[in-house]
C-alpha cells in the first residue's frame, strides 16, 4: 500500500518533465519518422504514402552527400585541432603562471559569445582584399585570396574560425580532468627525474583519456549542430562548398517549404547521432576506465 | 512504567531476515543500549522504532500507544544519527530549530527552548556557524541539543559517538549519560562498542544474527553471561575459553575439578584475564608475549596449543618463555555445554 | 632550477601568451572597430579619431533595447522552469524507485542526444499547432524539460545522505518539506553551475528562435543581430562591430566579472 | 474543432461588429504587414515613417510593419506566421514568389479587389515591365514597391586615371573588357570590375542571359538553362575573371560588394540600384551609374518586392489593405521611397512629381534605372522558385569557382528544373 503511494508520488513528480520530453522530444522523434514516409500535401497534389522513395531520393541527392562529406570533413578538420589546443591550454592554465587568470579568461572567452556574433567578427577577417588576413596579406606580397568565395578555402576557413570558437570550451573539461590527478603524482615522477614531457605522455595523457573520448564524442554530436555562422557567412555556399545537414534540412524545411524531404534528412541525422551515442554508451566506455 | 514495548518484532527484506522476532521492553527513564556486532540488526530495531523503516510484523508501543504503523514524524521520538546528519547549508542555530520550524511552534518559545538546548550542550557560543566549521565533538553536541529541543521524552540513538576519537568518546559517554538522567529521557542507544554499553547503560540488550542473546544490566551479562556469544562479547581482553579436553584435569584445584565434575556435559571452560592468578601448582603454562600498559600488564600465555590471556595489575618479575603455573577461584569460573550455552547448576 | 630550463619555461610562457593574445585580438579588433570611422577601421589606422556614431546609428537601426528585453525574458522563462521541472524529476529518480524508473529516465537520456535544435521542423508544427509560434514561450518550451539538468541534479541529489533525509522526516517535514528545505539547499552547486550554464547557451541560442520568432516583439538579441548582419543589406563593419558588440555585452561584460565562477561552472557540470 | 472555431469567433465578431457600430464606436482595423530589407541604409526607417504618415491619415487603421530580414527570411516568415495562427494580412515580399505563393492558395489577385474605375487605373498606371512578375494565369497578384534593375555603378576618378572618358561609361561588353583592363591594376589593388555571385547569382545571371539574346525562363514552368545562349553567357562571365582578368576569381560577396567599391578596389560594380543612395551618401569620390552594356543587345532584370494581400482576410482588411498599398505606391510616396533609397519609382506619375524631377535634376543617376526599363525583362521566377533558383545559384557558383564547366552545370541544372516543373504543366 504504501509503495504504490510512493510510485504514484514519483511518476507525479516526473511527469511535467515527461509530459514535456514526450511533446518535444519522442513525439516529433516519431512524427518525423512518419512524415519522411508521405509526401507533401499541396493543392496540386494530396499526400501519398510514398514509403522508401524519400530515402532513395536522397541518397540520389549529390548535394545531401555534399553537405554529408562536408559535415565529416569540418569535423575532421575542427576536432583533433581543437582538442590538441585545448590539451595545452588546460596545461598552461593549470600551472601557477603569473597572469593565469587572465590567460585562462581569454582562452575562454569566445566560448560565451553568440556563434553569430562570432561569425560578424570573422566576416571582417575573411573578406576578399578589405578583409583583415586579405590586407595582411598584401603587406608581404601574396595576393588577395577569396576565403569564403571558394569552394577550396571556405571549408578550412569556417574550420579556423571553429577551432578558435570551440577550444576554449574543451580546455574546460581538460582542466577538470588535470584537477582529478593528484599532485604527489607529478612530484613522484619529478623524484624519478622523468621531463616534464615524459611526465606528459606517461601519466597526464593516459589519465586524461577518459576526458579526450568523452570531448570528442561530444564534439563530434555539436559539429553537427551548430550551423549559425552559416547564416551570416556563406548560406552554405559557394555551390554548397560550405553547406552542413543542418542548415540544408533548415532549407529544405523552411525555404522549399519540403517537409517530407526535411523529415527524411532529419532521420538521417538522428542515426547518425544514435549510433555515435551508442557508440560511446557500448564500446568507449567500458575500455577506458582507470576507476 | 515502561516506555517502549516492543513484541515479536522481525523485518525481512524478500529471503533477508535481518530482525527474528524480538521482544523487549525498556523502563521509563531509563538507558538501554541495544549491543552487538555489524549486521546483527540492532540499527534496523532502532530504524523500525523510530519510524523510519516499516515493520514486517510484530508491534511497537511507545508509552502506551501503537505505533507500529504510525508516521515517524508522529511517534513522539527525537534521534541522534551516527554521522549526525546535520544540515550543513544551516548554521548551529538553523540545525537545533530546524523541527521546531517545521512544526510550527511560535518565535518566541522557539527562541527559548534553542537557547535552553544549546545551553544543555555548552554550545551558546557557537550559535552562528555552520556545522563545516565546527570539531567532530562540537557536531555531535548539536546533534544533541536537536534531538533535546524536540521536546520529546524517547530518544534513539544510532551508534552517536563512532565518529569521535577515544578521548572525546570517554567525554561524550559521561556527558549524555548525564543529560539523559538530568532531562529523564528514556534513551534506546545502539553501538557495537561494549565499552560504551558497559559504562552508560541501565539495560544491554545484546544481539547477534537479528536476535535477542541476552538481556539484563551490564554487571549481570558480565557476571553471568549465558553463552560464549555475551561472554565474548562483553570485557576486554574477552574471556578465556579453554578446551575441557586439552586440560589435564588433575592439575587444578580440587574446587574446580569437583566443580567440573558435576556439569557432565560442558565442553569448555571460560574464565576471565583479570581472574587468573600465577601460581606455584596449578595449570603449567608458557609465557609468549607481554604488554605492560602502566596500572595494569596482559600476558599472552599457553596451554597445550591454546593461547590466552592473563591480567594482573601489577608488574610481576616475568619474561618471555618462562615456564609458570596458574590458578583461578571456583565462582570465577565459568562452564559452557556443548550448544555453547552457559551450564549453570 | 638550470639556466636551459629556465629558458624552455620562459619560451613557453611566451608561447601562452601569443596563443592567448591570438584568442582574444578578433574580439578586441570588433571592439576597436565599433569606435571608429568604417575607413579607418578597414585601414586599421591606429591613430584615426574615436567616434560613437557606429553605435548611436546601429542602436538606430534596430531595436536593441527590445531584442536584449526578449532575450532576458526568454531566459527568465527558460531557467526557472528548467530548473523547477529537473529537481522534481531527479527527486522522483533519486528518492522514489518508481516502477518503470529505469525505462523512464533512459527516456529522458535520449534527448542528450536529440536536442531540440534537430527537431525543429516538427517541433514548429507542434507549436503552431498550439498558437504558440512568435512567443517568448513558444520559443522557450522544447528546452524547458532538460535532460542534462535532470542527469546533473540527479548525480547531486543521489550524493546528499540518506541521514538528513531521515533527520528531517523525523522532525516532521512532508516530502515535498525534505525536497525545499534539505534537497534542495544542498544542491545549490549545481544550481549555480547550471544556471550559468544554461543562460548562457540559451542567450546565445540562435536557430530555433530565428524560427519561431516573427517580429520585433519576440525576436532575441541573435536573430536581431542575424538579421541586422545578414550581409545582404551590405555591410558596414563599423556599425556591424557596433551592433555585435551591443548584442554579446550583457552576457560579456557578466562573464567578465564573474569568469571564475563560470568556468568553474562549466567544469562542475562537464565533470558529471 | 478548428473549423468550429473560425464560426463561432467569426459570428462573435459579428455580433461585436454590429454593437460596435450601433455603440457609433470606430473599429480599428489591425494590420501586420512583413517587409524585407536586400539592400543597405537605413530603410527600416523609412518604411516606419511612411507607414507612421499612412495612420496619421487613416486613424481607423493600424499597420504593424515587421522588418523581417532578406527577401527568403521574409517569405519564409510571412508563410509560417499564416500557419501559426497569427497570420499578417499583406506583406513586401520576392516579386518571384508568386507562383509559389498561388500554388499554397495564400494571395488573392488584385484583380477581385479593384472595383471602381478609379482604381482599375490605378492597377494601370504603373510601368508595365514592373508588372511582369506579378502576372500570372491573366491576373495581377503583385503591386510593384521596392522594385529595382541592375545598374552599373563606376569610379570616375579611377576612370580620369586609367585615361578613360569618365563620362562615357562602357556601352558593350567588348567596351566593358577593355575599359576594364585598363583599371585593372597590376598589383591587386584594384580590379576592373565585379559582378556580385552570392546572394543573388541568378539574378545577375539574368542580366547576361538576356544580354545573350536570351532570357532564363519562358514561363513558370519552363525554363532555359541548358539554351545554347545561356550557357555562352555563363562562359563570358567566367571569362571576366579566368581569361581576362579584370575580376577576382571565384565568387564574389552581395554584401560586402558596395563596401569593396567604396574602398575603390573596383572600378566598376554591377549592383541593384536600391544601393544608389547609401552609394551617394558614403562615396568620397566622383562615381557614376550606367545601364549594363549590350551583348547582342542591352538587358536587365528588374527586381525587388511587391505589395501581396493574403487570401485569409477579410473584407475590411482587404479594404485597408488596399488602402495602405495605394498610399505607399502613390506617385508622391514612391518618389519619396525612390530618393530615401535609390529603389525605382514604380510609375512614369512618381517621376513626373516635383520630388523626383528635381532630385533627377541634381543627381542623374536617379533615372539610369527607369531609363533601362524599356530593355528590361521579368526577374527569374517559376514554381517552386526557391528549390529551382537554388538549383540554378549552384550552378552559376559551381562554374564560377571551376568545379563545373558551365554547360555541364547548367545542363545539370535544367534537368533538375525539369524534374520539379513537370508536374506543373
Amino acid at each position: 500500500m504504501k509503495d504504490s503511494v510512493r510510485n504514484f508520488q514519483g511518476w507525479l513528480l516526473f511527469a511535467p518533465a515527461a509530459i514535456l520530453l514526450l511533446a518535444f522530444t519522442h513525439y516529433p522523434t516519431i512524427t518525423t519518422f512518419l512524415n519522411s514516409l508521405y509526401t507533401n500535401k499541396s493543392v496540386i497534389r494530396p499526400r501519398r504514402f510514398s514509403g522508401i522513395e524519400g530515402y532513395e531520393s536522397m541518397l540520389s541527392d549529390p548535394i545531401f552527400w555534399k553537405v554529408f562529406a562536408n559535415n565529416m570533413w569540418l569535423a575532421l578538420g575542427t576536432i583533433p585541432t581543437s582538442i590538441g589546443l585545448a590539451i595545452i591550454m588546460a596545461l598552461i592554465v593549470n600551472k601557477a603562471i603569473p597572469g593565469r587568470g587572465l590567460l585562462r579568461m581569454a582562452y575562454f572567452t569566445p566560448t560565451m559569445l553568440p556563434m553569430i556574433a562570432v561569425a560578424n567578427i570573422w566576416l571582417f577577417f575573411y573578406a576578399p582584399e578589405i578583409g583583415l588576413i586579405d590586407q595582411a596579406a598584401s603587406i608581404f606580397g601574396f595576393e588577395s585570396t577569396n576565403w569564403l568565395g571558394s569552394p577550396s578555402t571556405v571549408l578550412p576557413s569556417i574550420m579556423v574560425m571553429t577551432v578558435w570558437k570551440e577550444a576554449g570550451f574543451f580546455m574546460v573539461f581538460y582542466l577538470a580532468g588535470l584537477q582529478t590527478i593528484s599532485p604527489e603524482l607529478e612530484e613522484a615522477s619529478k623524484l624519478e627525474g622523468s621531463s616534464r614531457w615524459n611526465y606528459f605522455w606517461r601519466v597526464q595523457y593516459p589519465l586524461l583519456l577518459p576526458t579526450t573520448l568523452f570531448v570528442l564524442i561530444n564534439a563530434f554530436l555539436n559539429s553537427f549542430k551548430l550551423v549559425d555562422h552559416l547564416f551570416v557567412l556563406t548560406k552554405g555556399g559557394p555551390d554548397n562548398a560550405s553547406n552542413l545537414i543542418l542548415y540544408y534540412i533548415y532549407e529544405t524545411a523552411f525555404a522549399f517549404l519540403d517537409i517530407s524531404y526535411a523529415s527524411a534528412l532529419t532521420i538521417f541525422l538522428l542515426v547518425l547521432l544514435a549510433l555515435t551515442a551508442l557508440a560511446q554508451f557500448l564500446f568507449i566506455e567500458k575500455r577506458v576506465h582507470y576507476r | 512504567m515502561s516506555s517502549i514495548e516492543v513484541k515479536g518484532l522481525s523485518k525481512s527484506w524478500g529471503e533477508i531476515e535481518a530482525v527474528k522476532n524480538v521482544s523487549f521492553v525498556v523502563p521509563e527513564k531509563s538507558f538501554t543500549v541495544l549491543l552487538g556486532p555489524s549486521g546483527c540488526g540492532k540499527s534496523t530495531i532502532l530504524k523500525m522504532l523510530s519510524g523510519l523503516e516499516s515493520v514486517t510484523s510484530g508491534s511497537i508501543k511507545i508509552e502506551n500507544r501503537d505505533v507500529t504503523n504510525l508516521e515517524a514524524s508522529k511517534r513522539g521520538v527525537s534521534m541522534v544519527f551516527q554521522s549526525y546528519a546535520l544540515f550543513p547549508h544551516l548554521n548551529v542555530k538553523e540545525n537545533i530549530q530546524f523541527g521546531l520550524k517545521v512544526r510550527k511552534v511560535p518565535a518566541a518559545e522557539r527562541e527559548k527552548r534553542v537557547a535552553e538546548a544549546a545551553n544543555a550542550v555548552g554550545l551558546s557560543d557557537l550559535l552562528d556557524r555552520k556545522p563545516s566549521n565546527l570539531s567532530g565533538g562540537q557536531r555531535q553536541r548539536v546533534a544533541l541539543a536537536r534531538s533535546i529541543v524536540s521536546d520529546q521524552s524517547v530518544c534513539l540513538m544510532d551508534e552517536p559517538l563512532s565518529n569521535l576519537d577515544s578521548k572525546l568518546r570517554a567525554e561524550m559517554r559521561d556527558e549524555i549519560r548525564d543529560l539523559q538522567q538530568r532531562l529523564g529521557l528514556t534513551v534506546v542507544y545502539v553501538t557495537h562498542d561494549q565499552v560504551e554499553a558497559m559504562s552508560m547503560a541501565d539495560q544491554i540488550i545484546l544481539l547477534n544474527s537479528g536476535q535477542i542473546v541476552q538481556k539484563g544490566a551490564p554487571e549481570e551479562i558480565y557476571n553471568y553471561p549465558n553463552s560464549i556469544f555475551s561472554a565474548q562479547f562483553i570485557g576486554l581482553p574477552p574471556m578465556n575459553i579453554l578446551n575441557l579436553k586439552k586440560i589435564d584435569i588433575t592439575d587444578l584445584s580440587k574446587e574446580n575439578q569437583k566443580k567440573i565434575e558435576i556439569s557432565k556435559n560442558s565442553i569448555n571452560l571460560g574464565i576471565r584475564p583479570e581472574h587468573l592468578n600465577f601460581s606455584k601448582k596449578g595449570l603449567p603454562v608458557t609465557v609468549k608475549g607481554i604488554d605492560y600498559f602502566g596500572g595494569e600488564t596482559v600476558f599472552k600465555i599457553s596451554h597445550s596449543g591454546q593461547d590466552f590471556f592473563l591480567r594482573e595489575p601489577r608488574q610481576p618479575k616475568i619474561h618471555l618463555d618462562d615456564k609458570l603455573n596458574i590458578s583461578w577461584d571456583p565462582e570465577d569460573m565459568h562452564l559452557f555445554k556443548k550448544n555453547n550455552q552457559r551450564f549453570t547448576s | 632550477m638550470t639556466s636551459k630550463n629556465k629558458f624552455t619555461s620562459s619560451l613557453e610562457l611566451m608561447g601562452a601568451y601569443i596563443l592567448a593574445a591570438f584568442w582574444v585580438l578578433p574580439l578586441l579588433y570588433a571592439f576597436w572597430a565599433a569606435f571608429h570611422y568604417s575607413n579607418d577601421a578597414i585601414h586599421f589606422n591606429i591613430f584615426s579619431p574615436l567616434t560613437l556614431d557606429n553605435f548611436r546609428e546601429a542602436w538606430s537601426q534596430a531595436p536593441f533595447l527590445r531584442y536584449g528585453l526578449n532575450t532576458f525574458l526568454l531566459v527568465s522563462f527558460i531557467l526557472p522552469g528548467q530548473l523547477l521541472i529537473s529537481t522534481l524529476a531527479a527527486y522522483a529518480f533519486v528518492r522514489f524507485k518508481f516502477s518503470g524508473a529505469n525505462v523512464a529516465f533512459a527516456l529522458v537520456l535520449v534527448q542528450l542526444m536529440i536536442t531540440p535544435e534537430i527537431l525543429i521542423v516538427q517541433n514548429y508544427v507542434t507549436l503552431s499547432k498550439l498558437g504558440l509560434v512568435d512567443t517568448i514561450t513558444g520559443m522557450g518550451l522544447p528546452y524547458v524539460a532538460s535532460a542534462f539538468c535532470i542527469f546533473l541534479l540527479r548525480q547531486t541529489f543521489k550524493s546528499i545522505p540518506k541521514e538528513l533525509e531521515d533527520a528531517a522526516e523525523l522532525e516532521g517535514c512532508s516530502t515535498m518539506g525534505i525536497l525545499w528545505k534539505v534537497y534542495v539547499p544542498l544542491a545549490t552547486p549545481t544550481f549555480i553551475a547550471f544556471s550559468l550554464v544554461s543562460v548562457s547557451h540559451h542567450w546565445n541560442n540562435f536557430l530555433w528562435p530565428l524560427i519561431i520568432s516573427n517580429s520585433v516583439e519576440t525576436r532575441p538579441l541573435t536573430v536581431g543581430l542575424g538579421i541586422f548582419g545578414s550581409p545582404e543589406t551590405g555591410v558596414d563593419w563599423s556599425i556591424m562591430s557596433a551592433a555585435t558588440l551591443i548584442s554579446v555585452a550583457p552576457l560579456l561584460i557578466a562573464f567578465l566579472i564573474f569568469q571564475k565562477q563560470f568556468v568553474q561552472s562549466f567544469m562542475q557540470a562537464g565533470i558529471k | 474543432m478548428s473549423k468550429f472555431f473560425k464560426k463561432l469567433s467569426y459570428s462573435l465578431t459579428v455580433a461585436l461588429g454590429i454593437s460596435m457600430i450601433s455603440g457609433a464606436a470606430i473599429a480599428k482595423t489591425e494590420l501586420t504587414m512583413y517587409y524585407p530589407v536586400a539592400v543597405g541604409g537605413a530603410l527600416t526607417q523609412t518604411v516606419d515613417a511612411m507607414v507612421a504618415d499612412f495612420m496619421s491619415k487613416n486613424p481607423d487603421i493600424e499597420v504593424n510593419a515587421i522588418y523581417s530580414g532578406n527577401y527568403d527570411d521574409t517569405r519564409i516568415k510571412a508563410l509560417t506566421a499564416l500557419e501559426s495562427g497569427k497570420p499578417a494580412q499583406l506583406s513586401v515580399m520576392f516579386s518571384i514568389d508568386v507562383h509559389e505563393l498561388r500554388e499554397l492558395d495564400a494571395i488573392v489577385p488584385f484583380d477581385d479587389l479593384v472595383s471602381t474605375s478609379e482604381e482599375k487605373a490605378w492597377l494601370n498606371s504603373f510601368y508595365p515591365s514592373l508588372m511582369e512578375n506579378g502576372v500570372a494565369a491573366g491576373k495581377t497578384w503583385g503591386i510593384p514597391f521596392q522594385r529595382s534593375t541592375i545598374v552599373m555603378y563606376y569610379n570616375k576618378d579611377a576612370f580620369r586615371e586609367a585615361g578613360l572618358d569618365p563620362e562615357t561609361p562602357p556601352a558593350t561588353w567588348g567596351g566593358l573588357i577593355a575599359a576594364a583592363k585598363a583599371l585593372t591594376k597590376d598589383d591587386g589593388s584594384q580590379w576592373g570590375l565585379m559582378i556580385p555571385s552570392t546572394g543573388y547569382p541568378y539574378w545577375m545571371f539574368g542580366a547576361l542571359a538576356m544580354q545573350n539574346g536570351q532570357t532564363l525562363m519562358t514561363s513558370g514552368d519552363k525554363t532555359n538553362f541548358d539554351h545554347p545562349d545561356v550557357i555562352e553567357a555563363l562562359e563570358v562571365w567566367k571569362s571576366f575573371g579566368e581569361d581576362h582578368k579584370i575580376m577576382p576569381k571565384g565568387t564574389i560577396e552581395w554584401g560586402t560588394l558596395r563596401q569593396n567599391f567604396l574602398e575603390g578596389k573596383t572600378a566598376m560594380m554591377w549592383h541593384s540600384t536600391g544601393n544608389l543612395t547609401t552609394v551617394k551618401k558614403k562615396a568620397d569620390f566622383d562615381f557614376g551609374v550606367a545601364m549594363l552594356p549590350a551583348g547582342k543587345r542591352r538587358g536587365t532584370p528588374t527586381g525587388g518586392g511587391n505589395f501581396y494581400i493574403f487570401k485569409d482576410t477579410s473584407d475590411e482588411e482587404r479594404k485597408a489593405s488596399m488602402k495602405l498599398i495605394k498610399f505607399m505606391t502613390a506617385p508622391e510616396n514612391s518618389a519619396k521611397w525612390s530618393v530615401a533609397t535609390g529603389y525605382m519609382g514604380v510609375s512614369p506619375d512618381a517621376y513626373e512629381t516635383d520630388t523626383l524631377k528635381s532630385y533627377v535634376a541634381g543627381f542623374p543617376p536617379a533615372a539610369v534605372a527607369r531609363d533601362q526599363l524599356k530593355y528590361a525583362t521579368a526577374e527569374f521566377s517559376t514554381y517552386q522558385t526557391s528549390r529551382v533558383k537554388k538549383g540554378l545559384n549552384d550552378a552559376i557558383q559551381a562554374t564560377l569557382v571551376g568545379s563545373k564547366t558551365a554547360k555541364e552545370a547548367l545542363t545539370e541544372a535544367q534537368a533538375a528544373a525539369e524534374r520539379i516543373l513537370k508536374p506543373y504543366r
